[in-house]
Parts: structure tokens; C-alpha cells; sequence
């Protein structure tokens, strides 16, 4: 039966995503726990998938029955498993958010299993196709987690991502087309095989493949000249929206497109088009940029979102380096990222909720007034920022290890300057809410926060201690996943 | 709409539009057409039906809940009989081994989903507040 | 002379690239936020066109197999793809008229210049 | 004796114990009080291996090859750490009295206490990426200190010692990657002699020169010291103990850690940068020494004091021969004893008088003789008269340059400690033989001593004494130093 373990986790989230909206009709009091319980069977049926991995090597699937260059192809590898994984864990995390600020909305949790449906199916696929599917649905249910807030700046965000990323899908379908032109396969594997060829015979083609490819995936990882979209989306959306998004959405479009990059194109593509060279100075520019902007916000949820413009920066430079200890910062940064941003996004709803404020200059002598809280977020930020125990550390050392290993030492540079920036956008927030004094006529009317909201918070932020101190065990997966990527 | 010729050329053609969505369904595994193909056709006569007659006519039987169901049980019995392929024996979907025709009824899981998202989606897009 | 032949030979792909610039164009230079679908819909469909023409085959019939009849088929993995690329579009269409509408019911208007007007007022 | 790791981790406890006895606030000081004696003890358990030369090295977490917490207790580390924890007794002890009517003081204790765990982590760091750890943790820790009074002087100080200390501990990261790049990662562990790999003498001497740059913040060599005098807004408890000791010292140990343990000797001497910071040190003594002088605030002009001071542990660290190294250990332990007595009674006349400024402050020897008496015997050390433990490091530094044949830096030396009389003697002088400038003064009415409260004048006193004492019997640091050296060359 383990087998059919990457069929049975998505049709697991799908069914749970389904039967969400008929318990909530039938019977209201019995959705918090389906959803919650639903969520942890989804981590047992994710770690299972990571220990199948990592025990009998990769695992391939065929729905129907159909061969490999024919059909539907799902992959279960460590990459996979170890994407599954973590998706499913902050994923359970933020559900216990969401049941705890009590959110009467059924449809609510159905987008959000079947966002984590799709999450999974994006990092199985095999087949060009079948990701470009998933990708679709994660589309179109992030777009609906949006805009289910419902005011007039969610909605306005929400058309504003759906617009644009439709765009980047129809990038992405043409890319497709083409690709299957040139090649005759849809499957990865089948497509690799091919490649050698494509390149004599249609430089051109693939060449514009590529650009599609990078347009399309560009926008839906929001790196940094196609991120127009996100930080109205992010800023506007409800608080565990785009902690989810913000925290692992973009990144896994990330690793769906650099899986194609590393199996596919990489690296005979390089003859054709500096492909390497283009994404890191994208790269490049995100993190600057993304943290330059991001130091210029008032707005507490907007100067977030900005923050994750700049570190898609770092994981596009991670897998852009293609060396391996690039691989391992990126993948490791995602994980961490992961791990850190939503305790900031879930941090920040809280102190909006219980508030009221978003500015922040407004927040002023709050550290006391929730101390459990913020001091979530400090660590959070301090692990951003790249203090040693804490797990973001980890990541940039990989990543500065990569970029010398690959020759790069104004990449250093740019990665221990946005540090700094880093510190420069996040230090000031610490700083005013724990020693500042909050103007006259200013006073908080605080509201309680309930332990149920912040205990989510809190979990998070001591993950991303133990991560730090326990990078070990994430490494060991990464190493295995970095194996299969780099073909060695 | 008041105009009485559409009405009555409707309900003379709203059966015909019926059947053929349902000749579309139901043969989709033989010839072109298929679950979606057919299940837009039928989702399609059901909007035209409301278009014409009106919203009350449309909403008559609590549509939302029934669409819900509808769409919910049409995804499910599509996993279920996915799921029918792995328990005779070989992958998910697969109809190797099955005594019966796994396609036919796929399509008409998927037609159900499709003519009941679309007429939901209609209803929802043209409510008035 | 003999890029016009090739040209002519290949006119699908010239077609559909046409189209989807026009699309582009159209998603671009409007303001108004139905137009702005409208060009999306031209994109995708000039999407479709070129993968419906990258599996068609002259003289090709439709790919089922009966039994014992050796024709020819044209290719039916690019049918399937169109078929889902045009789910994808109309429900992207939908939810984006959803939201259109519901934009409308806000701002009490279509057009993105008058919508940023009226936030930027409501801001200040 | 125990492992370095629970010293560390004592103070994190604290806090933690701190925290849940929230309600009663009053008694954490205390609590701070006696963990810090625990620590100190737990430190002198050490000695007896010290003195016997052995090195105790222990490695807590090891994450792969390149990222490995480890630690190293050796002489040098026993040195700074003996001493940072000896002071902190007598810092918590002077904070009882200094701080009673201050807000905050649950945070401020708190801070004090994890500053020491992490201050002790900086001594007894065994590689360059744990020491770094420490090292920016420390940063984080002693902010809040240092911002303290919350007002709009303190908070611009504050943001101007994060940026500089921050923006010092990147360059530090950027150098300590370059280095475990060029080792293939496996090598950073501290090792007498140097564990750098000889073949890349010009990304040695940029990653030197790099990692020089870093600690110099801290360390508050010439251009990169604008954060110390700026952060003399703390209480004054603190800027005895982090200006004088914990932070500014970390620096310098930084400097002593690369120079003899990342890239040895031997090597620093090939290296072009070494000339370069031998310049810039012996530019900071002598023009901090002269900025000093045009101070009229006691607090800063002891702090380009410090800055001076730290160049002669910098200095005795680049004679790169056994008697200047010797120099420069003995003068951390010196200074921070001088130090943070003369900081101390400025902290006191302030209290009392609520007077900053050198000029204000003549004729007060006579209400505060014992800490005026103090301050005098501070600044006999600290321009080097004999029965005072400043002279020991001094003549060691001066031997040591002679061995080296440079006669410029031994005129230097001289003339820097001329300069030290020339800021430190005026301030006793006016103190004790000038009229009181300021009739208005309310304790102008009243006649007879002034002294301040008896937790704030006890550690002046015994402070003061134990400058002289340890002058005449110096055992402690001797045989430590030795072991270090003996290590060493």
C-alpha cells in the first residue's frame, strides 16, 4: 500500500477540503475538529511520504495505469517529502490559528485544504502538465483565501493577483506547448531525454521556452521585477492567508520551476543562454531592492510582504548558484524562511487584532503589553536578521558557502549588506514596541489575546531555535534531495 | 424575460438541450465529447432555463445547497471510483482490472460537477443583493 | 519569397502569436477591468490555438481507437491539454468577474484610474 | 570543575527563574547577586588546570564540519573570564545602590546577568564561528543597557552602537566564511600557532584585514570608536562594566583569538595589513589620549581614556614577541580593575552631586574623600606609578617593544603616559586643593563628608585597594599569562 502513498495524501486533503463545507452545513460545532484533525492525519500521511522517500529512493506513480511518456506522472522523492512535510506541519500550525481566532467560515478551511491539495500535488508532479494543473488550482484558491476577507483593498489585491499571475499561466501553458513541440514528451524524465537534441536542432525554441518559463514562474514566485502583485495581496489579505502564502505558496512555485531548470535545461542550457547569470542578478535585485523597500514602509503587514520579496531573492540565488552548498542554503532557507515568516505574519495578526494598528510607528511600547507575543517575533527577526543559534543563520552561510563555491564574491557581499538591511527594517519594530514610549493621547486599549492565538505563534518561534540548534536533521534530507538534483 | 415566443420556444427546447448534453455525457468514452463537454451543455440549458424564466424559477428548490451536494458528492464518488482502481490491484484510476466500464462513470462524475459548478456559479454571479 | 512560404506553411503559430500580443496589448492598454478580461480570454486562446495546432494532423481523424481500423489519429495529448487549459481559463474568467463585480459594488466602477482615484481619496 | 557550557547557560536559567517569579520583583536582584558569585566560583574551579598549562577543550553541538559550537578553556579565556566575573560582583553591588530609584530595574538585572553568560561564552570560545556567536549575541544582549534612561539621547546612542557593532560583526561573518571556504570548512578551531592554511597569503591578508576591521569596533580602534563615547548616556554601572570590561575587552580578545590562534604568529608577522594596524593603533593611543584631554565630562573623557587604554592591549597584542603579548594580557586585567574604579566614582559623584562635568567638580575631594582617594590611586595606575598594578603592564609593553628594537613605539609609550598624567592628575588636583566653585550648591550648606551610599562606596573602596594590592602581589595574572605564553611561542 505504500505505494500509492502520493495519491492517497492528496486525495486525503482533497477529500478532507470537500467534506468540510457539508460537515459545516450538517453539523456547525464538529468542523473545528475535522479540520484539525484532518490536519494532523495530513502531517502522519506526510512524514509517511517523507520516510518512503528517503527509505526506498524515489517513488513514481502512474495514475490509470498509463506509461510514463504517455500519462499523468507523480514523483515522490525526497524533495518532495521533505516539501510535503513541512508544508503540512506549518500548515497544521496555522489551522490551529484560525480555529483559535474562531472563524466561522467553512469554505474558509475548504480553500485552505484544497491550497494545501494543490501545494502537494505541485511538488509530485512529474509531468509538466499535470504541475501546470496544480498550479492552476493553487491559483485560483490562493486568489479565493484572499478575497474572502472581503473589503474593498482584499478584493482590490486579490483582482490584482489573479490578473497577473493569470498572465504568468499563460506563459507558463505556452512554454508547455512549445516544449512539447520540440520534444514530443510531457514527462520530465522523457523530456531530459530529448533535450540533447532540442538544443541543436531548435536553440531558438528552447531559448524562448526558457523565457516563457522564467516570465511565467518569475510572477508566481514574485521575484523582483514581476512582484508588483504581492505586497497589495499580502498586506490585505486575512492574516493566515498570507502567512501561508507568504511563507511556503511562493516558495514551492520556486522549487517547481527550479526542478524543471535542474532536470530539463541545466545544464547543456547554459551553451544556449546565460540563464545562470539572469537569475542571479534578478536575485540580486530582489534582496537589495525588496529590503530597500521594505525600509521604507509604515505599514507593518506591507513592510512583511516586502521582506519576502527579498527573500525569494536568496532562494532564486540558492538554486541559481547550481552548486551544491547553494542548494542546500536554498532549500535550507525555505524551511527556515518557512518557519520565521509565519511566526511574524501570525505575531503581527495578533497584534493587529488585539490592537487595531498597523502602522508602525504606532506601535510604540507595545513589547509589554504583549510580551508573549512579540517576543515570538523577536526571535523571528533576530533569526531573519541572521543571529548565529537561531536557524537563519544557518541558511545564509550555505548560501555565502554556494556563491563562493561558484566564484561569486560580490553575491557575498550583497547577502551580508541585506543582512544588515534586514536588521535596519526589523530592528527598529523590536526596538519601539520594548523601549519606547508610546505617545501621550497614544495609549493602547489592548485586547486580550487568548493563549489559543498565540500558543500557534509561540510554537513557531521556539521551531525556529530548535531548527537552528538542530539543523542537523533538516540538513541530512537536504543532502539527499541536493544528491538527486545536482545528479550525483 | 416577458417576451412570451422565447418562453414557449424554450420549453420546447429545454428537453432537446437535456438529452443532447446527456448524449454528449454518457457517450464522451466512445466519441468526442465527454464528462466536461457534456456537463457544460446541461449546466448551460439550466442557465438558459433561469435566464428565461427568471431567478425565482431557478432558485425554487434551495439550488445552493442542492448545488453543494451535488458538486461535493459528484468529487467524491470521482475519488471513489479512482480509489476502485487500487483496490483491484493496480494504480489509482487505473481500469485494468475492473468488472466495469470505469471510464463511463468517471465522465458522468465529472459531468455532474461540471453542470452544477457552472448553474452555481451563474446563480452566485447574477444574485441580487 | 521563401520566408512568405514558410511563413504560410506555419501560419498557425504566426496566428496565434499575433493573437496573444494582441491580448497582451489589450490587458495592458485598458483601463477598464472587463476589457482587461476580454485580453486575458484573447491570450489564452491564442494559447489554445497553438497547442491544438502543434497535435493536429492533415487528414488526421478524432484519436479513439475502434478495433481493427488502421487511420491515422491526430495527436490527442494537446487536445486534452486545450481541454483543461480551457477549464483553467473559464474559471480564472469567473473568479475574476466575481471580483470584478464585487469591485463594482464597491467603487461603483469598472475603470482601474478611477478605482485608484477613489482609494487614494479614501487614504488620504 | 565544570563544563563551560553550564557556566554559559546558568545566566539563560536565570532568566528563565527570573521570569517565573515575576511577582516578586524585588527578589531577582539578589538572585542576579548570587548566580554571578556561582559563576565566579565555577570560573576559579579552572585555575588549578590553568596553572598546570593544560587546555580544556569540549565541543557541544556539532552540526556538520563548518558549524560546530566549541568550547576552549586556556589562560587567556580563564584571564578575561576571571575578571569580567570578579567585576560583575562588584557592578551588581554598586547597581543596588547606583539604581534604586531608576525604573526597570527588573530588565536591567535580567540584561546584567545574560550578558555575563554571554560575556563568559566570548572567553571561552574555542572556534571562530562559536566566538562570533557570542560576540553578536553580546551586541543584543548589552542594547538594552545601554538605552537604559529610554530618553532621546539614549535611544540615537543606542542606534548608533547596534549599527556599529552589527555592521563590525558582518565584516567579521564575511571574513570568517571566506576562511572556512578556503579550509574546505574543517578548520576553525583555535590552535596555538594558527590553523590558517599558508598557501593564500593575499586572502589572508584580506580576510585579517577584514576580520581586524570587525573586531575593531568593539575594541574601538581610531576610526570606527565614535559609538563609546555616545554610549556613555548608559548608567554609569554599565559603562564601567561594558566600557570598561565585558564589550570593549571582547574586541580586543577577538584581536588576541585571530592574531595568535586563527593565523599564528609566525604568519602575522609576513602579513602586509599587520604593519598598516600597528600604525593605526599607535595613532589611536596617542590622539585618543589628546582628545581626552579636551574633554570637560568625566564620563567621556574617561572613555577616550578607554579608548586609549585598549590600543595598549591592541599594541601589546601586535608586538607579536612574548614580553608585549605578556604587556598586553596584563593590561586587561590592569585596566579593567583601573577602569572601572575611576568609572565608579564618577558614577558616585554624580549620584551624590548630580555633577557631570570635570569643571564643576573642584573642591569635592574634600566632601568625598574615600571616593575621590579612590579615583586617585585609579589614576596613579592608569599612568603607570609603580606601587600600582598599572606599572606591570606598562614596563612589560615597554620591554616588550624594546625586544622588537623600535624605539618609536617605546617614545609613544612614554609619551602616552605623560598624556594619561596630563588628563587624570588635573581632575585629583582640582578635586582636593581647588575652593568649591559653586556656593549655590545645596550641599554647600551642609559641611563634612558626602559620601555616597555604602553598596555604591564598598566596591570603590575595595576596588581601589586591590589596585594597589595586586601591584605588590601579582601571582594571579603572572602565572596565568605564563601558561599563555608558554602555549604560545
Amino acid at each position: 500500500m505504500l505505494k500509492h502513498l502520493p495519491v492517497f495524501l492528496v486525495l486525503f486533503q482533497l477529500i478532507t477540503a470537500i467534506i468540510i463545507p457539508l460537515i459545516h452545513s450538517l453539523k456547525k460545532q464538529l468542523t473545528p475538529v475535522v479540520v484539525l484533525s484532518g490536519g494532523l492525519i495530513n502531517i502522519l500521511l506526510s512524514i509517511l511520504c517523507l520516510y518512503r522517500a528517503l527509505e526506498a529512493g524515489p517513488l513514481f506513480y502512474y495514475p490509470g495505469g498509463w506509461e510514463a511518456h504517455l500519462g499523468i506522472a507523480i514523483i515522490l522523492d525526497p524533495i518532495a517529502g521533505l516539501m510535503v512535510t513541512l508544508f503540512s506541519v506549518i500548515f497544521f500550525i496555522i489551522l490551529c490559528y484560525i480555529v483559535g481566532v474562531g472563524r466561522d467560515e467553512s469554505w474558509y478551511y475548504c480553500l485552505f485544504f484544497l491550497l494545501c491539495a494543490s501545494m502537494s500535488g505541485i511538488v509530485m508532479a512529474f509531468d509538466i502538465f499535470n504541475l501546470f494543473v496544480f498550479m492552476e488550482i493553487s491559483l485560483i484558491t490562493s486568489v479565493a483565501l484572499i478575497a474572502i476577507k472581503n473589503t474593498a483593498s482584499a478584493i482590490d489585491g486579490a483582482f490584482k493577483y489573479l490578473i497577473i499571475n493569470a498572465i504568468g499561466s499563460g506563459c507558463i501553458l505556452l512554454g508547455i506547448g512549445m516544449l512539447y513541440q520540440i520534444t514530443g514528451f510531457l514527462n520530465l524524465g522523457w523530456i531530459a531525454s530529448m533535450i540533447d537534441r532540442a538544443l541543436i536542432l531548435y536553440p531558438h525554441v528552447l531559448t524562448g521556452v526558457l523565457g516563457l518559463f522564467v516570465v511565467g514562474f518569475g510572477i508566481k514566485m514574485a521575484i523582483f521585477p514581476l512582484h508588483v502583485w504581492l505586497p497589495d495581496a499580502y498586506s490585505a489579505a486575512p492574516v493566515p492567508t498570507s502567512a501561508l502564502l507568504s511563507s511556503l505558496v511562493t516558495k514551492i512555485y520556486g522549487i517547481a520551476f527550479f526542478r524543471i531548470i535542474y532536470i530539463v535545461f541545466f545544464p547543456g542550457i547554459s551553451h544556449v543562454v546565460p540563464l545562470g547569470s539572469i537569475l542571479k542578478i534578478m536575485a540580486a535585485l530582489a534582496i537589495l531592492l525588496g529590503s530597500f523597500f521594505a525600509i521604507t514602509q509604515v505599514d507593518l503587514m506591507r513592510m512583511l510582504a516586502y521582506s519576502s520579496v527579498a527573500q525569494i531573492g536568496y532562494i532564486v540565488l540558492g538554486f541559481s548558484l547550481f552548486t551544491g552548498s547553494g542548494l542546500k542554503g536554498a532549500f535550507l532557507h525555505i524551511i527556515n524562511y518557512a518557519f520565521m515568516k509565519s511566526t511574524m505574519f501570525l505575531a503581527a495578526g495578533n497584534i493587529i487584532r488585539s490592537t487595531g494598528r498597523r502602522d508602525i510607528k504606532n506601535l510604540d511600547g507595545l513589547g509589554s503589553k504583549m510580551p508573549v507575543t512579540f517576543t515570538a517575533f523577536t526571535i523571528a527577526a533576530l533569526a531573519m536578521i541572521g543571529i548565529p543559534p537561531l536557524n537563519g543563520f544557518f541558511s545564509k552561510w550555505y548560501l555565502v558557502l554556494g556563491s563562493l563555491e561558484a566564484n561569486e564574491p560580490v553575491l557575498v557581499v550583497i547577502i551580508i549588506l541585506s543582512s544588515l538591511l534586514n536588521a535596519a527594517y526589523y530592528l527598529p519594530v523590536i526596538v519601539r514596541a520594548y523601549f519606547y514610549k508610546p505617545a501621550a493621547g497614544e495609549e493602547f486599549k489592548v485586547k486580550v489575546v487568548e493563549p489559543k492565538m498565540y500558543i500557534p505563534v509561540v510554537i513557531l518561534g521556539l521551531s525556529c531555535i530548535l531548527l537552528g540548534l538542530g539543523v542537523n536533521w533538516p540538513l541530512k534530507v537536504i543532502n539527499r534531495s541536493v544528491t538527486l538534483l545536482m545528479g550525483g | 424575460m416577458k417576451n412570451l415566443i422565447i418562453k414557449k420556444i424554450t420549453s420546447i427546447l429545454l428537453p432537446f438541450m437535456l438529452m443532447y448534453g446527456f448524449y454528449v455525457l454518457l457517450h464522451g468514452h466512445t466519441s468526442p465529447g465527454g464528462g466536461f463537454a457534456g456537463g457544460a451543455i446541461l449546466g448551460t440549458s439550466l442557465v438558459f432555463f433561469t435566464i428565461v424564466f427568471g431567478h425565482r424559477a431557478g432558485e425554487r428548490f434551495k439550488p445552493r445547497l442542492v448545488l453543494m451536494f451535488m458538486v461535493s458528492t459528484g468529487a467524491l464518488t470521482y475519488i471513489v471510483l479512482g480509489l476502485s482502481g487500487i483496490v483491484s490491484g493496480g494504480n489509482f484510476l487505473s481500469n485494468d482490472n475492473l468488472p466495469f466500464n470505469l471510464g463511463l462513470l468517471l465522465e458522468t462524475a465529472i459531468g455532474l460537477v461540471v453542470a452544477s459548478v457552472l448553474f452555481s456559479l451563474f446563480l452566485e454571479l447574477t444574485r441580487e443583493e | 519569397m521563401h520566408i512568405m512560404v514558410r511563413l504560410f506553411a506555419n501560419i498557425h503559430y504566426f496566428v496565434s502569436l499575433c493573437l496573444f500580443l494582441i491580448g497582451f496589448y489589450t490587458l495592458l492598454s485598458n483601463s477598464n477591468l472587463i476589457k482587461k478580461m476580454i485580453g486575458l480570454n484573447i491570450m489564452d486562446t491564442a494559447v489554445f490555438l497553438f497547442l491544438v495546432s502543434v497535435g493536429y494532423i492533415k487528414g488526421g481523424k478524432a484519436p479513439i481507437i475502434k478495433n481493427g481500423l488502421d487511420v491515422v489519429y491526430v495527436n490527442p495529448l494537446p487536445q486534452a491539454l486545450v481541454l483543461t487549459g480551457i477549464v483553467v481559463s473559464f474559471s480564472i474568467s469567473v473568479f475574476a468577474f466575481a471580483l470584478i463585480i464585487k469591485l463594482y459594488t464597491i467603487y461603483n466602477s469598472l475603470d482601474t484610474v478611477e478605482i485608484m482615484k477613489i482609494r487614494s481619496k479614501n487614504d488620504a | 570543575m565544570v563544563s563551560p557550557l553550564l557556566i554559559i547557560i546558568l545566566p539563560f536559567i536565570t532568566v528563565i527563574i527570573a521570569l517565573l517569579i515575576n511577582k516578586k520583583r524585588n527578589l531577582i536582584s539578589m538572585l542576579v547577586l548570587l548566580i554571578s558569585i556561582i559563576i565566579t566560583i565555577l570560573v576559579f574551579t579552572y585555575f588549578p588546570v590553568i596553572k598546570e598549562g593544560r587546555v580544556i577543550t569540549s565541543t557541544l553541538l556539532e552540526i556538520n564540519n563548518i558549524l560546530k559550537i566549541h568550547f576552549r578553556v586556556d589562560g587567556a579565556g580563564f584571564l578575561f573570564a576571571a575578571v569580567s566575573s570578579c567585576l560583575w560582583i562588584f557592578t551588581i553591588i554598586y547597581s543596588f545602590g547606583y539604581m534604586k530609584e531608576y525604573r526597570n530595574k527588573y530588565r536591567y538585572y535580567i540584561f546584567l546577568i545574560l550578558s555575563l553568560g554571554i560575556t563568559m561564552g566570548v572567553a571561552f570560545a574555542g572556534n571562530l564561528l562559536t566566538f562570533y556567536t557570542f560576540y553578536e549575541l553580546l551586541t543584543l544582549a548589552t542594547y538594552p543597557l545601554v538605552i537604559h534612561f529610554q530618553t532621546e539621547e539614549a535611544m540615537q546612542a543606542g542606534k548608533k552602537y547596534l549599527i556599529y557593532s552589527l555592521s563590525g560583526a558582518a565584516v567579521i561573518l564575511l571574513a570568517i566564511m571566506l576562511t572556512s571556504f578556503l579550509t574546505e570548512g574543517s578548520y576553525l578551531n583555535f590552535t596555538s600557532g594558527g590553523v590558517f592554511p599558508s598557501g593564500f597569503l593575499k586572502t589572508a591578508n584580506i580576510v585579517f584585514a577584514l576580520l581586524l576591521t570587525g573586531f575593531s569596533v568593539k575594541a574601538a580602534v581610531m576610526p570606527l570608536h565614535r559609538w563609546l563615547p555616545r554610549a556613555m548616556v548608559a548608567p554609569t554601572p554599565v559603562s564601567a562594566l561594558f566600557h570598561a570590561v565585558a564589550v570593549v575587552n571582547s574586541g580586543v580578545f577577538g584581536i588576541f583569538r585571530i592574531v595568535y590562534y586563527v593565523f599564528g604568529y609566525q604568519m602575522v608577522k609576513t602579513l602586509a595589513v599587520t604593519r598598516v594596524f600597528l600604525v593605526i593603533i599607535l595613532i589611536t593611543i596617542i590622539l585618543a589620549s589628546v582628545i581626552a584631554f579636551f574633554q570637560d565630562n568625566l564620563k567621556r573623557r574617561l572613555a577616550y581614556s578607554t579608548i586609549s587604554q585598549l590600543g595598549y592591549i591592541s599594541l601589546g597584542i601586535f608586538l607579536l614577541d612574548p614580553r608585549g603579548l605578556a604587556g598586553g594580557l596584563y593590561h586587561i586585567f590592569n585596566h579593567a580593575l583601573l577602569k572601572i574604579t575611576l568609572f565608579f566614582c564618577a558614577g558616585a559623584i554624580y549620584k551624590v552631586t548630580h555633577k557631570r562635568n570635570i569643571s564643576e567638580m573642584a573642591g569635592i575631594g574634600k566632601r568625598m574623600p574615600f571616593t575621590m582617594g579612590a579615583f586617585a590611586l585609579a589614576s596613579l595606575g592608569m599612568v603607570g606609578i609603580p606601587p600600582s598594578v598599572g606599572f606591570n603592564s606598562k614596563w612589560a609593553l615597554l620591554s616588550g617593544s624594546f625586544n622588537r628594537g623600535s624605539i618609536l613605539i617605546m617614545g609613544l609609550l612614554l609619551l602616552s603616559a605623560v598624556l594619561n598624567a596630563g588628563y587624570f592628575f588635573p581632575i585629583v588636583i582640582n578635586a582636593f586643593f581647588k575652593e568649591e566653585t559653586n556656593p549655590n550648591d545645596k550641599q554647600q550648606e551642609k559641611n563634612g563628608w558626602f559620601e555616597a551610599p555604602l553598596t555604591i562606596l564598598i566596591p570603590i573602596v575595595i576596588l581601589a585597594l586591590s589596585t594597589i594590592i595586586f601591584g605588590v602581589w601579582y601571582d594571579l595574572p603572572v602565572v596565568v599569562v605564563e601558561q599563555v605564553l608558554k602555549n604560545i611561542f
